[in-house]
């Protein structure tokens, strides 16, 4: 390709600029945490950390230790991190170092913003993870779609219709009921897309737009004009999914209580994560899904077809939405309200991208956005002197600054967002 | 080929209908709006509870019928609100009854009243397509638009209206542009693309927007989030001194810069460059354009469009400030610049028809229909769908196909280089 | 219909809560009533003497409100957010069901709509009800065009700010709440219920219609601290500072699930979430917790939301729908006067739901004296 | 013996085109048969349906005396076809043995991919056949040459008996094309069948064995090296006499336009694509660039028409340092660009004639005054080049995608000439035109020439170099190997510089350039 507007930067190209530009950054966050943090606290500050969930039964202390001494440990070692980034480079491993620093400036804001109180981290870890799993999940679907080459834009749309139907058919049967009538209405709604995306070749970003639009209009029209009337409330009371508590990985002291003790989402977010991995890159189905996202002329000469695979990539990649919005009516609130999956579908959507169109980097995506909107409740009570708004700006923010390069360009499909022309 | 047109590079405005029809530029979107709504007649009635009962009770030709008639009157109601009632009107106006007059055309009066945003939002998202750039942040632009404008509004004082209202306008078009400026810049520094930066400007926006009003910009003596009233000298004009008679000037203000968004995007040098960097950035660079700068450029204007329409909204009705000060313009937009083929004329129409459903949609929730307003963004999706996917529309009217294809593609994908 | 069923059912409720001992003789229509019945917290103990009237003779007065039409234009939120809009809808169904008068809602979406959905009512509506704070100017300035309509406002006492003087409009009932008096209470309750000695409160934004829930909490908690030199602490909440916990939202049950989960986190086990729709995903929260409880706000949860009945506490009432039933039953006798209502403990405007049957008989007792202090002026319910 | 393939009776239709016309073709077992016609003759359409990507409109296809049911590749596969694509049909991120595999998956326990057992497959063929390959390396990563060893692997992987080339020697140098002559006579040796797509003459008379030519989507007639020639072939393929030689005169050269001087251009993955290279271009001469595709040039003329800012270097037009300058800037001070690409870089296809025709201009006087564009006067101009340079279109406010590629490039040829400048870079100026457009635009080129300008021809047709320049610069690895005076070398010398070999001392240069960078591909 001659002229592109911006060069193609190869994931492991470190530009010098680049290496002295994160030298400074980590010595910067060296610099943050000397000043913001470990210069605020008293030398005699505890910080504590609970460890245990309220009702958990497996006991661990709490981890109490100086506020001081941790802080400047912390920053000891990311200016020396940042030195040795700036006279020799960490090279390719500097996402990971950048990874790691930016992990404790978090660890060292914690540990100023605890200090002389307590936190329960295990809850707010657990919370991480609950948070994530709606998005993680939507990335999923993203990933499914954008894999195989179709932009979907509609996740969010297809969450929110996917939770109004697990309501009605989970209050009208049982949990399982509208699980399943969630997933397919994810499913339907995707197949719309495709037919819309593939067959007549609309602009996917449209495409995803109106689906959206339809969503929203559709379940805000049904709601009001049954759910909210008191003759039809009988609809918006679904059976939601109890806890399952696995056997033996449930003991385990502090991870046990943590994942293991979660209800069916949070197990199917994993064994999704495994099978998606596992299902892209090591079978046929993932090899032959790809190459229609990457190359779909090369797969179509192949005897690959092309239009079939992407259907089936949308059509999952919807049911997956619709899993994702069921979460919110059958296994955290049983009961529907007007838009209330509150843009976790575009959130998703970012997560996809921040995670590299990778099931586990979305994973990892996922559980920061978690981790910074169950944070900010968290630092609320800890009564740290930032306006809670700012604390909601926080992941959005982070997404941009993500997405404009700072951690690397990631990976797209080649063929992502491009109608295939057989003629 | 039509062979009228070899010698006449001039077109007038009869032979681009007529081309534009055959071809159906025009036909498919009045088939669109058609089909949707026909579509949501469809759906007011299977969702009315008097069918099904009808449906049991009596026969399916009565049930039928009953549907049917729910939808009329749905339809009946909307058309009402959006225009008055025709009746009214005509007694009003052989009356002679300024009074009366008034009240009969107060519906329809409100329904420009409810378009103007909308021009404001279609023509913001409108520039961004011309220019190859998907502005889902129009929402975002908006709020801060609303924000700056308002500010604007009570904070300058001692100026004369003719000057304030001006200067007020023009802050909360810096205010949007600023929103948009940044992810134009993203985009053209880094790449990041604007889709997803938009959308998490929307976010902050609002965030932004609530502490401000908290804190900041919080009227005096008040707890509750929300601004001081802006000053009369900063208060768009109204045409009728009714309280209720909120037609304003925002309207023909809307009106002008529809013509001034077409000028500039077909007149001028400038407009050029953003069409030329929309329909092939490789070309633009190989003809000497910047295209970083036009993205800049195009967003920053687009931003500006928005945040015009929120400082429309606080200046010429709201007066003041308070959270959900406006909500959904954003996708609206979208759809309006869709619906309008991004050309500024058909942004107008369009957005005069969302006003039109908007008003209507709002006699619509009220009984005796009482059908959620909701109903009018199905049929908005419905329509953009036909007007997306014009094959869907060709194959069930049996139009021809286009010859050529229209200008302005967006940028697939979410790579941005 | 069901509908009517479920507006009688509403009303009987209603009804037992103002009347107390009063509701005896339907009992047989409401069984889901009966779990509320007995553990009654008397809240009012002169009801006001012009409902009464009215009230009695519910099944055999003529409909004395035909043609009569009240209506309500919504704040953002929904009809059927389960307290703010829905409480106070449920005054107009109420008034519906006793005095045969017709009704209609309209929801609004954003600011701008707030001119024209009450403009919208004016040829329809002999009453406009406006709900919420946001709608003050779009209201008065109605009511100033239309000096013959009757309109009343739900959480708004007219106020010209800049003139710094107070508004009263003939056309207008403004209709204010002490709902800190009935969250004190709640707090006093809640710290007597606590076994771990902290209780949490979180709101959907900051506004002051939602702070002073949490004002009122907090002071209640410090009271019973006073009174029996305890120490329980209250989080989510600072009434110097005026700074909390919020979710930034009044839609997301998820994000009331995790306020929730993260207040138990910090060994919260009694909730008051003040935030429409959004603390339902709190009640499942410390339902599935199961050792935690959660304190209705606005109706009474075990009514509006019965599937949370078994992990709610009490409710903050914020009869709404007893004062708009009012507004109605005035203009239909011809006794509205416009001007300020504030609804407090002693007029009955707030109250505590009844309370649940782990809440001792002793502090039942205590409240008792409580409500009479804070009548009396003698106990401070907010900063 | 029934032939290994027939084609019967095909006609294809696209809008506005008859792309094949009841086209019959036979190859029989063991033959390179060579299907010869122009850009555009319908060549690959008729490919495209014998594999299965087309659906024809009539006509039917027999394999072996079967029947092929069209309509998917897969059937075409299974029949034993297979089809090396001028673009490669090659995911860039899979490995070597995914490409190779894909479709065809070797699996265990059902689903799951069996990565050593497909590479131990490649493995062996590439050395049955002699075509040396590491199954685990990136495509992305290999160089063109290679990418065309990974697609003849993925025939042979299919066991495919007919083989289809389609162009293939585009991307190749001489020597490589040497190569891969050899390597279709050894697989014809095999057992395989070869249909040989080209447009190049003298590769057809060195390999086929029977040479079937198409014109306009007609087949116009088969015949055999033997009884035929180039100039026969020619007008066959043309349709009447081709004078394959342009006549030039001789110009006095003037003073020195443009001047670069050891330019280092960094292509999109941050690798050398021009590598030190120095040259000069003179007033009324014509410098030809040869060299194989994807050698910098490129980058070379992106660097020179300021799209691409040069590492490092000097290029000075007209005594002007413009190595950092933006293309406006340069396109001011003098010069002129026909774009490699001309749908992409070169043209708005959603614009009209009028509008493409003022594109670098439009800012100007008299097309803008202040700020607003001059309407009638941009039509008037249109109207006037349109009537000079010949361009074909029913109007001036035409969209410029709806004409034929020559009017395209008419076009963008019009807006070049009719501004004054001194420099003319033409890239590529005649890739996928017919003959008589071909013949404009070679002619334009001379006549910019004789009216004093510079002119630099970039191309990778050989032929085009050698009988249009004065001298000719010969690229190789993002090194100038060579500049010969055109008039006394030969195309073999020529073609040996191409592929790096320096028959006279250049050699040292090279070893240099082969040490700096390796894996030097274009990602095209």
């Amino acid at each position: 390709m001659a002229s592109t507007t911006t060069p193609i930067i190869s994931s492991e190209y470190v530009s010098p600029t680049r290496q002295r530009v994160m030298g400074f950054v980590f010595l910067g966050i060296a610099l943050a945490i000397l000043v913001l943090f470990a210069m605020q606290v008293e030398p005699d500050q505890l910080t504590t950390f609970k460890m245990k969930l309220p009702r958990s039964e497996v006991d661990i202390p709490n981890w109490v230790f100086s506020s001081s001494l941790a802080l400047n440990i912390l920053w000891v070692i990311c200016a020396l991190l940042g030195g040795y980034q700036l006279v020799r480079g960490f090279e390719k491993r500097t996402n990971l170092v950048l990874g790691l620093i930016s992990g404790m400036f978090i660890f060292g804001f914690l540990t100023w913003a605890t200090s002389g109180d307590s936190l329960n981290l295990a809850g707010l870890l657990r919370n991480t993870l609950l948070k994530a799993v709606p998005i993680t999940l939507g990335a999923f679907s993203g990933i499914l779609c954008e894999r195989a080459g179709v932009v979907n834009i509609a996740i969010e749309g297809m969450m929110l219709t996917g939770a109004f139907v697990a309501t009605v058919f989970g209050s009208l049967t049982n949990a399982w009921g509208g699980l399943i009538a969630g997933v397919l209405a994810g499913g339907v709604l995707a197949w719309v897309h495709a037919i819309l995306s593939i067959k007549y070749k609309t602009d996917q970003i449209i495409s995803g737009t109106v689906i959206n639009i339809f969503s929203v209009g559709l379940t805000s029209f049904l709601s009001a004009r049954f759910l909210a009337q008191p003759e039809y409330s009988y609809l918006n009371s679904p059976e939601d999914f109890e806890i399952y508590k696995i056997p033996i990985l449930s003991e385990i002291p502090f991870i046990g209580p943590i994942m293991f003790e979660r209800n069916i989402f949070v197990y199917a977010m994993f064994i999704f994560l495994f099978v998606l991995h596992f299902g892209l890159f090591f079978t046929r189905w993932g090899l032959r899904l790809r190459s229609v996202g990457e190359h779909p002329k090369a797969a179509d000469t192949l005897g690959i077809n092309v239009y079939r695979t992407r259907y089936m990539a949308v059509i999952l990649g919807g049911m997956m939405a619709g899993f994702a919005g069921s979460y919110f009516t059958l296994g955290s609130v049983p009961r529907f309200d007007e838009l209330l999956t509150g843009g976790k579908g575009f959130i998703s959507l970012a997560a996809m991208i921040f995670g590299n169109w990778a099931p586990i980097g979305s994973l990892g995506a996922g559980l920061l956005f978690g981790f910074a909107d169950s944070l900010k409740n968290n630092l609320a009570l800890l009564k740290v002197a930032i306006p809670s708004e700012f604390l909601l700006m926080a992941p959005y923010i982070a997404t941009m600054i993500v997405l404009a390069g700072v951690v690397g360009r990631g990976q797209m499909p080649a063929a992502d967002g491009q109608p295939y022309e057989k003629e | 080929m039509n062979e009228t047109k070899e010698k006449a590079p001039q077109k007038n405005a009869a032979q681009i209908f007529f081309e534009e029809m055959r071809g159906g530029s025009v036909a498919i979107p009045i088939l669109a709006i058609i089909s949707g709504f026909i579509l949501g007649g469809l759906i007011v009635a299977i969702t009315s509870d008097e069918m099904y009962i009808a449906f049991q009770e009596g026969s399916t030709v009565l049930g039928l019928k009953i549907g049917f008639n729910e939808a009329v009157e749905a339809f009946k109601a909307l058309f009402i609100g959006a225009f008055g009632n025709p009746s009214e009107i005509w007694a009003a106006f052989r009356g002679g009854d300024d009074i009366a007059i008034q009240a009969a055309i107060k519906p329809f009066l409100e329904t420009l009243v409810q378009s103007t945003p909308f021009i404001f939002v279609g023509l913001s998202v409108a520039l961004g397509f011309r220019t190859g750039l998907f502005n889902i942040g129009a929402e975002g632009q908006l709020v801060i638009g609303s924000v700056t404008a308002v500010w604007a509004g009570y904070a300058i004082t001692g100026l004369p209206a003719l000057i304030h209202i001006p200067l007020a306008l023009l802050i909360g078009a810096l205010g949007g542009a600023l929103w948009g400026f940044i992810p134009g810049w993203l985009k053209a520094k880094t790449g990041g693309h604007e889709v997803i930066n938009t959308i998490m400007l929307n976010f902050v926006a609002a965030n932004l927007t609530f502490w401000l009003l908290k804190y900041p910009m919080l009227a005096p003596n008040r707890t509750d989030p929300i601004s001081p009233d802006i000053l009369d000298s900063a208060k768009l004009f109204r045409f009728f001194a009714d309280e209720e008679m909120r037609f304003h000037i925002g309207f023909f203000i809307a009106l002008a810069l529809g013509a001034l968004v077409y000028w500039f995007l077909f007149k001028t040098k400038w407009g050029f460059e953003l069409r030329t960097v929309g329909s092939n950035p490789d070309a633009a660079r190989y003809a000497g354009i910047n295209p970083a700068r036009s993205i800049i450029i195009a967003m920053s204007l687009s931003g500006a469009l928005a945040g015009l329409a929120g400082a429309n909204e606080v200046l010429g009705l709201n007066h003041n400030l308070a959270p959900a000060a406006a909500t959904g313009y954003g996708f609206d937009g979208i759809a309006i610049a869709l619906l309008g083929k991004s050309q500024p004329l058909g942004v107008v129409l369009s957005a005069l028809l969302f006003g039109t459903l908007r008003n209507g949609g709002n006699t619509l929730k009220r009984p005796p229909t009482s059908v959620p307003i909701d109903l009018i963004l199905i049929m908005q999706a419905f329509i953009l769908v036909f007007v997306a996917a014009p094959a869907i529309v060709r194959t069930i009217y049996r139009l021809r196909e286009p010859e050529e294809v229209e200008e302005g593609v967006f940028v697939r994908g979410w790579g941005g280089s | 219909m069901n509908k009517k069923i479920f507006s009688l059912l509403t009303l009987l409720m209603v009804a037992a809560l103002l009347l107390g001992a009063c509701g005896d003789g339907e009992e047989t229509e409401a069984p889901e009533a009966a779990a509320t019945e007995a553990p009654e917290v008397v809240v009012t103990e002169a009801p006001p003497a012009e409902t009464e009237a009215p009230e009695v003779v519910v099944t055999e007065a003529p409909m004395i409100g035909e043609g009569f039409t009240a209506c309500e234009v919504t704040d953002t939120g929904g009809i059927d957010d389960a307290s703010f809009n829905e409480t106070a809808w449920n005054g107009i169904v109420n008034a519906e069901a006793d005095f045969g008068i017709s009704s209609a809602f309209v929801e609004s979406q954003q600011q701008t709509d707030y001119d024209v959905n009450i403009a919208g009512f004016l040829d329809t509506c002999d009453l406009i009800i406006a709900v919420g704070f946001l709608m003050d100017a779009a209201t008065q300035a109605s009511a100033n065009a239309n000096p013959d309509q009757m309109y009343a406002i739900v959480d708004v006492d007219f106020f010209d700010f800049v003139a710094f003087e107070d508004i009263t409009l003939d056309n207008v009932k403004e209709l204010t709440y002490r709902t800190d008096q009935a969250a004190f209470l709640a707090g006093y309750v809640a710290a007597s219920v606590t076994e771990t000695g902290i209780v949490g409160t979180f709101g959907g934004m900051s506004f002051g219609s939602v702070t002073i829930f949490m004002d009122g909490f907090y002071y209640g908690v410090e009271y019973y601290n006073a009174q029996n030199s305890a120490d329980v602490q209250v989080i989510g909440w600072d009434p110097a500072a005026q700074e909390g916990l919020f979710t930034g939202n009044f839609e997301s049950t998820d994000d009331g699930r995790a306020m929730g989960v993260t207040l138990m986190d910090e060994g919260a086990d009694v909730i008051l979430p003040v935030a429409g729709p959004v603390g339902l995903g709190t009640a499942a929260a410390v339902q599935e917790a199961g050792n935690a409880w959660i304190i209705g706000v606005d109706a009474d949860f075990t009514l509006t939301a019965p599937d949370f009945a078994d992990v709610t506490l009490t409710s903050v009432m914020k009869n709404m729908d007893a004062s708009i039933y009012d507004v109605i039953s005035d203009l239909l006798n011809d006794l509205f006067v416009g001007g300020l209502y504030i609804g407090t403990l002693e007029n009955g405007g707030v109250g505590l739901a009844g309370l649940n049957d782990v809440v001792s008989a002793d502090v039942q007792a205590e409240l008792v004296d409580i409500i009479a202090g804070i009548i009396a002026g003698d106990i401070q319910t907010r900063p | 013996m029934a032939p290994v393939l027939e084609l019967k009776n095909i006609t294809k239709r696209f809008p506005g085109v008859l792309a094949n016309d009841q086209i019959d073709l036979t190859l029989e077992q063991g033959e390179i048969h060579a299907l010869l016609g122009e850009n555009g003759a319908g060549k690959t359409t008729l490919m495209n349906i014998l594999f299965g990507l087309y659906n024809a409109d009539a006509g039917e296809i027999l394999i072996k005396g079967n029947h092929l049911v069209t309509g998917s590749s897969k059937d075409a596969i299974s029949a034993g076809v297979g089809m090396v694509h001028q673009h490669f049909m090659l995911v860039p991120v899979f490995t070597v043995t995914e490409n190779v595999m894909l479709g065809d998956e070797i699996t265990k326990y059902g689903e799951i991919l069996d990565r050593t057992a497909a590479a131990d497959r490649v493995r062996e063929i590439s050395q049955r056949y002699n075509l040396e390959i590491d199954p685990d390396a990136y495509v992305k990563d290999l160089p063109v040459g290679v990418q065309q060893r990974v697609e003849i692997i993925k025939l042979l992987y299919r066991k495919a008996d007919i083989l289809i080339f389609d162009e293939p020697t585009a991307v190749l140098t001489p020597q490589e094309a040497d190569e891969l002559v050899n390597i279709m006579r050894s697989l014809v040796n095999q057992g395989k069948s070869i249909i040989f797509i080209t447009h190049k003459l003298r590769e057809v008379l060195a390999v086929a064995d029977r040479i079937t030519v198409i014109r306009q989507g007609k087949v116009v007639g088969t015949t055999t090296p033997a009884q035929a020639d180039q100039n026969t072939l020619a007008s066959m393929m043309v349709g009447r006499e081709v004078d394959l030689q342009v006549k030039k005169e001789a110009v006095e050269k003037g003073e020195v336009i443009l001047e670069v001087e050891d330019l280092i251009v960094l292509d999109d993955r941050h690798q050398a694509a021009v590598n030190s290279v120095s040259f000069e271009v003179r007033a009324g001469e014509i410098l030809g660039v040869a060299g194989v595709q994807g050698n910098g040039q490129t980058e070379l003329v992106e660097a020179l028409t300021g799209l691409r800012s040069p590492l490092d270097g000097k290029i000075e037009l007209l005594g002007k340092d413009v190595s950092q300058a933006t293309p406006r800037e340069i396109t001011e001070i003098g010069s002129a660009h026909i774009p490699e690409d001309r749908q992409r870089d070169g043209l708005v296809l959603t614009y009209s004639i009028a509008d493409n025709l003022i594109l670098n201009t439009y800012y100007l006087d008299p097309f803008a005054k202040g700020p607003i564009l001059q309407q009638e006067e941009i039509y008037k101009t249109a109207e006037e080049l349109v009537e000079k340079f010949d361009i074909r279109t029913p109007s001036i406010i035409t969209q410029a995608g709806s004409l034929s590629g020559g009017n395209q490039q008419k076009v963008i040829v019009a807006r070049e000439f009719s501004r004054s400048t001194k420099l003319l870079i033409a890239s590529q100026p005649t890739r996928g035109l017919d003959v008589g457009s071909v013949e404009y635009i070679h002619h334009q080129l001379i006549e910019k020439r004789g009216s004093g300008s510079a002119v630099l021809l970039v191309s990778t047709e050989l032929d085009e170099v050698m009988e249009l320049s004065d001298r000719i610069a010969v690229m190789y690895r993002g090194k100038i190997v060579d500049v010969v005076d055109a008039e006394q070398t030969t195309k073999e010398m020529v073609g040996l510089l191409m592929a790096g070999i320096s028959p006279n001392g250049a050699g040292k240069q090279l070893e240099a350039s082969k040490k700096t960078k390796k894996n030097k591909t274009n990602n095209k």
